[in-house]
């Protein structure tokens, strides 16, 4: 059953990867990327079972938060590109106010 | 009990499988990004649950029922902030849903109210 | 049919390594090498990796009634190659960042193609001289 | 470029995922947390900086694809030759490896053998890896830094507020978030000893969770909390405290590196030594992926500040 749903993760993560090269939007390409990583996540906490070896679990929990850290700061970055010419700009940790002045 | 516990496991396994099939055909093939946002983030949550509760089950030691906890705590936390955030961008940038002309015309025949509350 | 069995994993790392070296070749956008160094590193990383994996082997910590480990000395190496390349790459994007602000493009041609007014400029005023 | 980026950022995901089929716990979570997290927001920072335009290439791609398919050609050549995949009796299984694998246990006491050899056995070349990650941070610091005042406090709050509202529910998500991520860091930092884990993983983790903070509550405001001149310190004294751990065992005795001399039970010397040394280790990373990520951050500030006044 394990690997029943190792199988299934695996064929829904190709399905993300064309999504993500297909994507249209950039948007699409972070939801794919996004939704990638939380099945990176099964897949390895699964793949531990399979081995036989679950102790190794701290693996998929920094997945789970490494994800998250990339995706936001995707979505900050894409927010500097696209309002560049129109509003307030936000980039890495920059400031919004401080262009204004 | 060894198999209830198993068949129970299998069941939450087979049903985060089914559900992470689901959302990759649903990525796939919908139309637009709003819905494939619907697609992925429903799915992605639920699947993540019903499988991690599906290894909770098999797990023999309490500390990899504990991390696995721990993994599905976070998921539920990250997921949903993440999709958030993912929509609020897209919608902050101007990209708009994909609507189809023809109901959007029945609606305004219908009610004329709709409008209003559409623009 | 064996060879192909026991060798699929270098011919995967040597296909990956071409692509890396073809992408620096071939690409003149400079952040396009340097995405192509990164797989390029990555298919060494693999090849290490590949390596040190023994048939029915388990991961390398040490538990009790387990005899049989994959080999750790190419996870040492590998696992501080990998937090250097990082550290190397990000050293590389700086520079980058510098390249576009004295230039104004990260492309090759056009760097290179600037250069060599700025040659021909200084070898003008030299003759002037 | 941006698609370029993210889907360099999947194959960081991939190979991780590979490295735990492979057995390389260890690898696996530093490729997690550094291929798949730090580089591709590096990337995707230098592509925001430098646009993300292309104009095809005018090269000749058929040279290149010539002198590619004419290598790759050779290095399969060169395969026939090489140990099967999996086969427990390949040459590099049988040189040290062998003495890493049953002795490290008596000799060293670690469970996680790859922490043993990465910070006894191999003390040295772990040394040299860390002394080469410090150049880099100086090197980015040379080539990034920028001289600014500190701003004010009332500019620093009225930014904090402008964001506030913009990116409510990500910033109490975050704010819950962080103080667990640093956690989590110490726990990979000092269990490093007994699973998958140590210095190099708890420093970039670490780095994350403050880079994280950056990205939402503003680049001034994260430098508030962590001044960049004390980062720069630590990042030098990480590698200090390495360094004279192996000078203290020189002087009591032993080799450079050699932790056996550092308590009268040469296990608990070695226990200690290996502790002191992953702590040097993560601090010198986390202090340079902080710096690193500080000093580009601040170079786009500072290059809009600069656009903003010429125009």
């Amino acid at each position: 059953m394990v690997i029943a749903a190792t199988l299934a993760i695996f064929v829904a993560m190709i399905l993300a990867i064309i999504r993500a090269v297909m994507g249209p939007s950039l948007y699409d390409r972070i939801l794919a990327v996004n939704m990638f990583g939380t099945k990176t996540v099964l897949l390895i906490s699964l793949l531990g079972f399979v081995m036989g070896r679950p102790e190794f679990l701290d693996i998929a929990m920094v997945y789970a938060l490494i994800n998250f850290i990339s995706v936001i700061g995707v979505l900050r970055l894409s927010d500097a590109f696209n309002s560049k010419h129109n509003g307030p700009v936000v980039g890495p940790g920059v400031d919004p106010v401080e262009r204004d002045s | 009990m060894e198999t209830v516990l198993s068949l129970l496991s299998g069941f939450f396994l087979l049903l985060g499988s089914f559900l992470c099939l689901s959302g990759g055909v649903g990525i796939l093939r919908f139309p637009d990004f709003y819905t494939r946002m619907h697609a992925a983030g429903v799915t992605d949550t639920l699947a993540a649950a019903m499988i991690l509760i599906g290894l909770m089950l098999q797990s023999p030691e309490m500390l990899v029922i504990i991390k696995l906890m721990m993994i599905l705590l976070m998921t539920l936390f990250i997921s949903p902030a993440a999709s958030h955030a993912l929509g609020q961008a897209a919608v902050l940038n101007n990209l708009l849903p994909l609507v189809d002309l023809n109901m959007n015309h029945l609606a305004k025949n219908t009610t004329a109210g709709d409008e209003s509350s559409k623009s | 049919m064996t060879t192909i069995l026991g060798l699929y994993n270098y011919w995967i790392v040597i296909v990956l390594m071409m692509i890396g070296f073809y992408i620096i070749i071939a690409h003149g956008h400079l952040i396009k090498k340097i995405v192509g160094l990164n797989i390029f590193q990555t298919s060494v990383f693999i090849f290490y990796i590949s390596v040190g994996k023994v048939e029915g082997a388990t991961a390398p910590i040490w538990q009790e009634g387990i005899i049989l480990y994959s080999n750790p000395l190419p996870h040492v190496l590998i696992l501080t190659a990998i937090v250097v390349g990082i550290a190397t790459t990000a050293l590389g994007l700086a520079l980058i960042i510098r390249i576009k602000e004295a230039y104004g493009s990260v492309d090759e041609d056009d760097i290179q193609a600037m250069d060599n007014q700025d040659m021909v400029n200084q070898d003008k005023e030299q003759q002037q001289c | 470029m941006f698609a370029v980026v993210m889907l360099a950022g999947i194959y960081g995901l991939v190979s991780a995922s590979f490295f735990v089929a492979m057995d390389a716990v260890d690898v696996a979570f530093t490729e997690a947390s550094v291929g798949a997290g730090i580089s591709t927001l590096l990337m995707l920072t230098t592509v925001a900086m430098t646009g993300r335009t292309e104009h095809m290439a005018s090269h000749k791609p058929l040279l290149a694809l010539f002198v590619v398919t004419v290598t790759g050609g050779l290095l399969i050549y060169g395969t026939f030759d090489m140990p099967y995949f999996g086969s427990a009796d390949a040459p590099i299984h049988n040189h040290v490896a062998p003495r890493y694998i049953y002795d490290s246990m008596k000799e060293i006491g670690v469970p996680n053998m790859v922490t043993s050899v990465l910070a006894s056995y191999r003390g040295f070349d772990t040394f040299g890896e860390v002394t080469v990650i410090f150049t880099a941070g100086i090197g980015v610091l040379a080539l990034l830094s920028v001289v600014q005042r500190p701003k004010s406090e009332a500019v620093i709050e009225a930014i904090n507020d402008s964001m506030h509202e913009k990116h409510l529910i990500l910033r109490v998500v975050i704010k819950t978030m962080i103080p667990f991520i640093l956690l989590y860091a110490f726990y990979v930092q000092f269990h490093g000893d007994y699973g998958p884990g140590g210095g190099f993983q708890a420093g970039v983790i670490f780095a994350a969770g403050i880079i994280m903070y950056a990205l939402l509550f503003g680049l001034s405001a994260a430098r508030q909390v962590i001044k960049q001149p004390v980062v720069q310190l630590l990042s030098a004294v990480g590698v200090l405290i390495y360094g004279s751990v192996g000078l203290v065992s020189m002087l009591n005795g032993g080799t450079f590196l050699d932790y056996s001399v550092l308590s009268a039970d040469p296990i608990a010397g070695q226990h200690l030594g290996i502790l002191l040394i992953e702590f040097g280790v993560g601090l010198t990373v986390a202090s340079v992926m902080i710096i690193i990520f500080f000093s580009c951050s601040a170079r786009s500030e500072y290059q809009q500040a600069k656009k903003g006044e010429s125009l």
